[in-house]
């Protein structure tokens, strides 16, 4: 990577408010290699330059990838990611395999992460605030003297962060050492409460490990484990591996709201909010009836008796809205499973007794003896995020007791409750130095920005979990004028003078070897060739990742705090207020997350996988609830209460409890950028009392009610769904198993005996006009499982990020001009007990006899030798008929020619041409990786084998619930799964369309 | 519609025709100058691909005899025909990728080090390269060879099939600024495609 | 037509002039008749013999019936490509192609019979003719030798033209 | 016209007279309707280029709605084309009377509305510019157009339509306009018409050629009316789309067309007989035939949409199903109800007599009739692809100004060229009118049928 090509953008630019990039500057970069390569097409100007490199890199060949293994930095997950560089950009994030977390799958908001790293909006140089008030671009080393200037000054100094670990956080520890910098640390999503809980019920703070694949049963008390809990790639998976592996698997999904993880949960039990400690103690009750228990201590057992000698299960029934049969049965499945697992969190658990709930799920772990089964203490996460030292700091603030304040990953302006007053706050601090990499609300208040490099650029590492060291490493030179968070601290340290500050290490990349070699005496590690053939293996693989531990198990050691539970229902602020009151049931959403992924268009229009609902906020409303208030869906739904007021439009659903509005949080920015500032709809966290309990560390949630009216305005609510259910047609296919034969390994058969009529088994023996087709060399073909897809939508942004799929906007995705390649259909089908919730990936299904093939006039699409549905976009004239003729409606046509901002427009893959307008486009199960694929194998002198071409969809899946492979071998992944008993065709038996993607029938255990 | 059917027939039995020939006569030579009856601009009358000229409104960039004058007059003919390099020692990739690099400046100045030419514009030109290399600057060659950007050409594949630089590039060694001497329109691919038995599947070459 | 003088005759009534006919007919003289419209009752008495357009109608059909089926075959052959499950050559497809140049090219043969056997377009304008013709009067031009002028003139005027002119014939 | 026996028989001179009459300088109100067609054109025109310059996303088309207003267009004015030639051709063959004095108006209408119509499939391309890979031209890539494709087969035969009915209507005009040139009196217009009279005199010889082909060009363009709307029909009846993938397509378009077709001409006829005052020419017993004929082709149309109906009822498959409960209830239930008023119901009127020879309700019927096959084709485009396989791909339509000034200029287009073409070559067909008087015969009679 040649850093001289790649800095970009200047004081004058900044000022503009433009761009920044002329087409000029950005060939610069792009034609590093010996083209122009194919972001041009989006001109496909005839007279092209090119610019070869001035200095040969050994790794880089102009034409071919080069991979980097890294770490993702979205959530506090630590998913090990690589990182697809093309001459000297990166175009694709992947999951790396070597990964123990998530092992290759990568969730949507990892994959969008190149989207924040290209973000027009980033802050692309050091700017101070002027006298005026304005920020002004200004040079890292006044920069670094205005800090160095400020720190002479008396005054307490603070850092406020997200979650860090590793290296970056021993910097910051020798921050508190070497300048008195307090360290706190804040992220809304962190499951304090649990790790509080596990202090007192195990022994330990921290957040268990869990195995989901070994829990039978999953009792769940709100924790959305697939899209944005502690882990959801990994946890996602083990689940997956659980359901595949035959065994009577279920997830008992206890929430207000029906979230992806209620979606996909074998039983959803809508509960009233709050009402979840009830349940929990009904069935801890129910369990200890039962005569679970031997395996505690006698003590502890007569301490849960008396906890629970009050509970009456009629009422809880009542108060929680869930029948008494069902609580029974959940209670019952628990009992009869060899493990299970229960678990707390998301909203739902995230009240002023969280730390109640979260006792009540140790207890019940215990009682079931899952702990040291699928609930491991011996690597334990270690959250650090305390609102509590949020909460002292503020005050000192207000006090003007800080002279210097750091933020850093963290954006409290936004994600506190407003009404901890930050904002207030912060304006009593002599110096606020932010490093942020946008220009977000606290960074946009920061008096002084020096903005860092995203971690695709910098070196770092993450250490999460015990035994999971995983290492950043720069993917690519700097995009802006940017610094490593580390350098930027060790600059301000040498400016300030403080002797020996991180070791005397020059920057942050040796800070990192140096902690690294720490590590590694101190894990005794004793590699062949030493530390150093220890860390190239290491920034090889990604990190360095400890085999599992074998033997010694943790002791529990339960503490008497442990028993302090409040047994009552939460309490609910709704100061404020007069009237028509709702529950405010702020989420986390894959989509938005705590807030920063707001600037993403990948995101933004990605549909929600519940509500389909694109580049907007939404307010999820029960059907009654809307009547009450007289509001209809998309209307403007006004709340209020005595700390703030959002609008947002409503989305009226079946599948939120009455009296509560769901909302996710991370919209509503009044900074950030351009996409996260068009968004209709406030940030729901300024409904939110201070803090509503002071026992626990983490911001509640579900701590508040208020005033909801309809508002004004029509904010054009857009779902691009235009069926919630599949009205009763076999396109997602699921059957409801009924176990209580014990016929679970059969499940499966007993699916396909009742449905074998659309079965691969049967042959189809339509009269065809003309003769089947032959594929000699290869055939293509897609495997889908519905009963592991969980709609998590990762496959989409993974799609929109491999070919070039133009982002439309709000106004087009209106008007039903998404270009989306690949789409999740979600449909709910059935009530009562039959309620299931459908997901199901639809993309081009190549069909063998492709209904639009024949009629395209000009050839632009036709059937390749390989099965291939091809598609040559230049050809196309756009009649458009065959998107009419597509049964699947895959094909996406282009009604703009989509701008993209240049800076975004760096990711753009080489190996696919961009579109322009007038011409139709779709999937193509990624033809260019199965040209490299050919390629390669070609370069081998053999055959393409299974497993050599994946797609970006199946490559991205966290479940693993795609896989993709030759049809004409017998022994491919994707063939097996074509033989499976629930493989059907989409459609196939009713117009005999032939299509190459096979799915697998869904299916939910239940009663 | 009547003409365009005439010529539709015509042009099929033409080609069907040519055809034949290009079976017998195996060597590229002899199917090249069918290719250029075909594709050069010779047959006019036949080829009404003019049309596509509507879009681009004539960018002679992408015809034949496209010959830019270059920032630094870097000649093939003292290089290849008079110092006999090889085609890979600069252009290295053309085995590995699909691309053909084009050389770094440290590769000129790997000899150019030492060399510094023997007439007065040889030493202009090399004190050209010199001072890029001092600034850490590449060279803005202006490429010859453009193609659109939805074609997938693979040098390697062709390469590795053995097909010589001179096929497509024409006597480059004899040329002391380079010249595009073949249309490189799908037609002409097609053709040698269709000659070599190798696939003329869209997916080839599309992308 | 032979003869330097041409005769003609301007009549109102039909079967005046088809008298007329008749005898410059059996007179063996060369003559034209004009009506205001598609008259078969002149056309036949002037001329027994049936048009010859109808064989180059079905020469036309014929050869788009082929030309069509060639060209879609031929160019599917040229390019073979599949389109979904079909043939390369899925002759029920064609069969629209080559009805529509069936249609097209027996179209256009007539035309070019028509305007052939016309003598068509004509700039010059024939002797004897006269605009009259075109409106509501019926005439016939006799060919004949300056000697047998009167001889036809009495003949047309006897038949009941209304108007009988001598002019020079070519 | 035998049956006119009361009134004083036409002469051949007031046939000539009253046509020719029509050909004079232009008043003041035929140029304040050509200002007003050229303005939509302007208007159209306008519309396209812009859509041209921002992509297909100005005109209101979406997934799942792909096709839109300019197919709906599109299909509506090839239906309007075919009334002409079955009035020209058809009935020649079949010796309808009847149709001499509205054959011309029809063919006329023929030609212009396949102008119309031709516009609406490049105006409907992503890409128009390179509407030319839809021909089979010889080009260096040696690709060759898809002849499986339906879009083909109607460039084949719409093209194909074009040619041959320009080629009909234009030798039927030839007697006329020579009739017209021996009356010229300008220099423009005897160049005009001297020019493309080509020389015609009305000599016997050519009389006998030219009847002869005549009728072989009625006998060519017949089964193009039958053959252009099933070929446009196949466009849908071809793909699989629930609404569209019938077998009863082609009849029904035909018989919708001729209907479209018949109430077209009548909106057309009434006005221009009343401005040219063609009373005599243009008689009721005229509008009683072409309204018999509308009553027929009502009743094949209505069988049809009851037929749809009832094959997908029968054919037990719960996407037609589906569809077909869509339309009437769905979102488009105006389309679907304004349609089976204005082709099923209204038409019904006309089997009350003194209606049928009622000009002005005649003219309110047959526009009527025109906003109802629109609907028609409205109908079957945009509920159909509303309601695909897919419910998660449902979806509506979002009409654009672009849609609708587009639409508007096609008319104007339609319009621009009627207007043109009835003041400067003559609307009616003299010479044929002439061919169905009574002979003038010295001796009554003296010719024996």
């Amino acid at each position: 990577m040649s850093n001289e090509l790649v800095k970009i953008g200047s004081k004058r630019e900044l000022q503009n408010g433009s761009n920044g990039l002329s087409r000029r500057q950005f060939l610069k970069i792009a034609g590093a290699g010996s083209t122009a390569l194919g972001v041009a097409a989006c001109t496909d100007s005839p007279s092209q330059k090119v610019l070869p490199y001035v200095k040969g890199e050994d790794q880089q060949i102009p034409g071919v990838s080069t991979w980097f293994s890294s770490t993702c930095m979205e959530c506090t997950a630590g998913c090990g990611i690589l990182v697809r560089t093309r001459e000297g950009r990166a175009v694709k994030l992947e999951g790396n395999p070597d990964n123990p977390i998530n092992r290759g799958g990568l969730c949507a908001l990892g994959q969008s992460a190149l989207q924040a790293h290209y973000d027009p909006d980033r802050i692309r140089e050091p700017l101070a605030r002027d006298s005026a008030g304005m920020l002004k671009p200004i040079s890292w080393e006044d920069a670094y003297a205005k800090v160095a200037e400020a720190l002479k000054a008396k005054g307490k100094r603070a850092i406020i962060t997200g979650e860090v670990s590793g290296a970056e956080e021993e910097l910051i520890a020798e921050l508190g050492t070497a300048m008195q910098f307090e360290h706190v640390v804040y992220d809304v999503s962190q499951p304090v409460a649990l790790a509080q809980a596990s202090e007192a019920a195990y022994g330990s703070y921290g957040i268990p490990e869990y195995r989901f694949d070994r829990a039978e049963v999953v009792l769940n008390f709100g924790a959305d484990f697939f899209e944005t809990w502690i882990s959801p790639c990994g946890y996602a998976r083990d689940w997956a591996a659980m359901r595949r592996s035959g065994k009577v698997h279920r997830v008992i999904h206890v929430e207000p709201r029906l979230s992806l993880t209620g979606a996909n949960a074998d039983l959803w039990l809508p509960s009233q909010p709050g009402s979840e400690i009830a349940l929990g103690l009904a069935v801890m009750k129910r369990l200890l009836e039962k005569g679970r228990g031997a395996n505690l201590s006698s003590d502890v057992r007569a301490k849960l008796a008396e906890l629970t000698r009050s509970v009456d299960l009629d009422k809880v029934s009542a108060e929680c809205g869930v029948s008494r049969e069902k609580i029974l049965l959940a209670v019952d499945y628990l009992d009869q499973a060899k493990t299970s697992l229960v678990i707390a969190g998301g909203t739902a658990a995230s009240t002023d007794n969280a730390l109640s709930l979260q006792l009540v799920c140790a207890f019940l772990n215990m009682l079931l003896e899952n702990v040291g089964e699928s609930v491991l203490l011996e690597n334990m996460r270690k959250p650090r995020s305390s609102l509590s030292k949020v909460a002292t700091l503020i005050a000192g603030m207000k006090k003007g007791e800080y002279g210097v304040l750091f933020l850093r990953g963290v954006n409290p302006a936004y994600a506190l409750p407003s009404s901890l007053e930050y904002n207030y706050a912060r304006k009593t601090v002599g110096l606020t130095v932010s490093f942020a990499t946008h220009l977000d609300e606290s960074a946009a208040a920061a008096d002084l920005i020096l903005p860092a490099s995203t971690s695709l650029e910098s070196w770092g590492d993450a250490r999460l979990v015990p035994g999971v060291y995983s290492l950043i490493q720069p993917a690519m030179g700097t995009i802006f004028n940017t610094r490593t968070f580390g350098d930027a601290v060790i600059e301000i340290a040498r400016k300030a003078e403080i002797k020996n500050f991180g070791g005397g290490k020059k920057d942050f990349a040796e800070y990192l070897k140096a902690s690294w070699e720490k590590l590694y005496s101190n894990l005794g590690l004793n590699a062949a060739g030493g530390f150093n053939s220890f860390w190239l293996r290491s920034v090889e693989r990604g990190g360095y990742f400890k085999e599992a531990a074998s033997g010694e198990r943790v002791k529990v050691k339960v503490s008497a705090d442990a028993f302090q539970i409040r047994t009552e229902a939460p309490a609910f602020d709704h100061k404020g207020t007069d009237g028509n009151l709702v529950t405010v049931y702020p989420y986390l959403s894959v989509k938005s997350f705590d807030g920063r992924s707001a600037n993403r268009p990948w995101l933004q229009e990605l549909p929600d996988p519940i509500t389909q609902v694109v580049w907007d906020s939404w307010a999820e409303l029960n059907s009654a609830t809307a009547k009450e208030l007289g509001v209809v869906q998309g209307d403007m739904l006004q709340l209020r209460n005595y700390y703030g007021e959002v609008n947002v439009p409503a989305y009226v659903t079946d599948y939120v409890a009455d009296g509560v509005v769901a909302i996710p949080i991370g919209q509503g920015h009044t900074a950030y950028g351009r996409y996260a500032k068009q968004i209709a709809g406030g940030n729901v966290l300024e409904l939110l009392p201070p803090r509503s309990s002071s026992e626990i560390e983490a911001v509640s949630l579900l701590s508040a009610r208020a005033q909801a009216t309809r508002g004004r305005g029509n904010p054009k609510l857009v779902n691009v769904d235009g069926s919630r259910t599949q009205t009763g047609r076999d396109l997602a296919m699921y059957d409801l198993v009924s176990t209580s034969a014990a016929a679970a390994a059969a499940s499966t058969e007993h699916a396909a005996e009742q449905h074998g009529e659309h079965g691969a088994e049967h042959e189809h023996k339509i009269k065809q006009m003309y003769e089947q087709r032959e594929h000699p060399l290869y055939k293509w073909g897609l495997a889908v499982d519905l009963a592991t897809c969980t709609g998590c939508s990762a496959c989409v942004v993974a799609c929109y990020a491999e070919n070039n799929i133009s982002v439309v906007g709000k106004k087009a995705c209106y008007e039903g001009r998404e270009m989306s390649w690949l789409r999740i259909d979600r449909y709910f089908d059935g009530g009562g007990e039959e309620f299931h919730v459908s997901f199901m990936p639809m993309m081009c299904q190549q069909c063998g006899n492709a209904p639009c093939e024949p009629v395209c006039p000009v050839y632009a699409t036709y059937h390749n030798e390989e099965g291939l549905n091809a598609m040559i976009y230049n050809r196309c004239v756009g009649t458009r008929y065959c998107s009419n003729n597509c049964s699947y409606k895959v094909r996406r046509f282009n009604w703009y020619e989509y701008d993209i901002p240049e800076t975004l427009a760096l990711q753009l893959n080489p190996d696919v041409v961009r579109r322009t307008g007038g011409i139709m486009e779709k999937c193509t199960f990624c033809v260019q990786r199965i040209t490299e694929g050919k390629d390669r194998a070609k370069d081998l002198g053999r055959k393409v084998q299974d497993g050599d071409i994946q797609p970006a969809c199946v490559q991205g899946c966290p479940t693993q619930a795609l896989a993709f492979g030759d049809l004409n071998d017998p022994n491919s992944k994707v063939s097996r799964l074509g033989k499976d008993n629930r493989a059907y065709k989409v459609l196939d038996h009713h117009i005999n369309t032939q299509p190459s993607i096979t799915y697998l029938r869904d299916f939910k255990y239940r009663a | 519609m009547l003409v365009v059917i005439f010529l539709a027939l015509v042009s099929v039995a033409w080609r069907w025709g040519g055809e034949l020939k290009a079976e017998t006569a195996q060597d590229y030579h002899a199917v090249g100058v069918r290719q250029g009856v075909w594709n050069n601009g010779q047959a006019a009358l036949w080829d009404l691909n003019f049309l596509d000229y509507f879009h681009y409104f004539g960018p002679p960039e992408r015809a034949r005899g496209h010959q830019p004058e270059q920032p630094i007059k870097f000649s093939h003919v003292t290089h290849v025909q008079k110092n006999q390099m090889d085609c890979q020692f600069c252009h290295w990739s053309v085995d590995k990728a699909a691309y053909a690099a084009i050389p770094e400046v440290e590769t000129c100045m790997g000899c150019h080090l030492q060399v510094s030419g023997t007439e007065q514009w040889q030493k202009d030109e090399i004190n050209k390269l010199k001072k890029k290399n001092e600034a850490g600057q590449p060279i803005e060659w202006t490429k010859v060879h453009v193609m659109p950007d939805h074609v997938r050409f693979n040098h390697k594949r062709h390469v590795k099939a053995g097909v010589t630089c001179q096929n497509c590039h024409g006597q480059i060694p004899e040329m002391q600024v380079v010249e595009r001497v073949s249309s490189m329109k799908m037609g002409w691919c097609i053709d040698c495609h269709r000659t070599q038995g190798t696939s003329i599947d869209c997916y080839t070459c599309h992308k | 037509m032979a003869g330097d003088k041409a005769v003609v005759g301007v009549f109102t009534y039909l079967d005046d002039v088809l008298k007329a006919i008749a005898k410059v007919k059996s007179a063996q003289l060369d003559f034209r008749a004009y009506a205001p419209f598609g008259c078969p009752e002149i056309t036949e008495a002037a001329d027994e013999q049936r048009s010859p357009v109808r064989y180059f109608n079905i020469t036309g059909a014929l050869t788009g019936l082929v030309f069509g089926f060639a060209l879609a075959i031929l160019c599917s052959l040229d390019y073979p490509l599949r389109v979904s499950a079909k043939d390369v050559v899925s002759i029920p497809g064609f069969v629209v192609i080559g009805y529509e140049c069936t249609i097209l090219f027996g179209g256009l043969a007539t035309l070019l019979a028509v305007l052939h056997f016309c003598r068509l377009p004509d700039i010059l304008r024939k002797v004897g003719y006269d605009p009259r013709f075109t409106d509501d009067k019926f005439g016939i031009v006799v060919s004949c030798t300056g000697s047998q002028s009167d001889d036809v003139q009495s003949t047309l005027k006897s038949c009941g033209a209304d108007e009988v002119q001598v002019k020079d014939g070519l | 016209m035998a049956s006119t026996a009361k009134e004083k028989e036409l002469t051949y001179k007031e046939v000539s007279d009253s046509v020719l009459k029509m050909l004079e300088v232009p008043t003041g109100g035929w140029y304040v309707q050509l200002l007003i067609c050229v303005s939509l054109v302007l208007v159209g025109a306008s519309c396209w280029t812009y859509q041209i310059l921002t992509g297909m996303s100005a005109s209101g088309k979406s997934h799942p709605i792909s096709w839109g207003c300019y197919i709906t267009n599109f299909v509506f004015w090839v239906g309007i084309a075919h009334s002409g030639t079955l009035i020209s051709a058809v009935l020649l063959l079949f010796r309808a009377r009847f149709r001499m004095s509205i054959y011309r108006l029809a063919e006329a209408m023929t030609v212009f509305a396949v102008m119309t119509a031709g516009l609406f499939p490049l105006i409907h391309l992503g890409r128009p510019w390179f509407f030319y890979w839809l021909m089979p031209y010889p080009n260096q890539r040696t690709l060759w157009p898809n002849f499986r494709s339906p879009l083909l087969w109607d460039v084949f035969a719409v093209s194909t339509y074009f040619t041959i009915s320009a080629v009909f209507f234009f030798v039927g005009l030839v007697p006329d306009i020579a009739a017209a040139r021996d009356r010229a009196k300008t220099f423009f217009r005897k160049m005009l018409y001297g020019i493309t009279s080509l020389g015609w005199t009305g000599s016997n010889s050519q009389w006998k050629h030219y009847m002869a082909a005549y009728l072989l060009f009625a006998a060519f363009a017949t089964p193009l009316v039958v053959s252009v709307h099933s070929v446009v029909s196949w466009d849908f009846a071809m793909s699989i789309v629930p609404g569209w993938h019938a077998t009863i397509f082609p009849p029904y378009f035909v018989a919708g067309a001729i209907f479209s077709g018949v109430a077209m001409v009548i909106t057309l006829a009434i006005p221009l007989r009343k401005v040219f005052k063609l009373e005599r020419i243009i008689t009721t017993e005229h509008f009683d035939a072409m309204s018999k004929l509308i009553m027929f082709t009502s009743g094949i149309v209505t069988y049809a949409y009851i037929t749809e109906f009832y094959v997908a009822w029968f054919s037990n498959n719960s996407f037609e199903r589906f569809q077909f409960w869509f339309r009437p209830f769905g979102d488009f239930w105006v389309a679907f109800w304004g349609m089976t008023f204005c082709n099923c119901i209204a038409p019904l009127s006309l089997w009350y007599k003194p209606l049928r020879t009622n000009i002005a309700f005649l003219f309110v019927l047959s526009i009527i009739i025109n906003i109802g096959m629109w609907l028609e084709r409205f109908n079957i485009i945009f509920t159909s692809l509303a309601r695909e396989y897919i419910p998660s791909a449902w979806g509506g339509y979002n009409f654009s100004w672009i849609d609708v000034g587009i639409t508007i200029g096609a008319f104007g287009w339609f319009g621009m060229w009627m207007t043109l073409f009835v003041k400067f070559f003559p609307a009616v067909a003299i010479s044929e009118i002439k061919e169905i008087l009574p002979y003038p015969l010295r001796d009554k009679h003296a010719l024996h049928h």
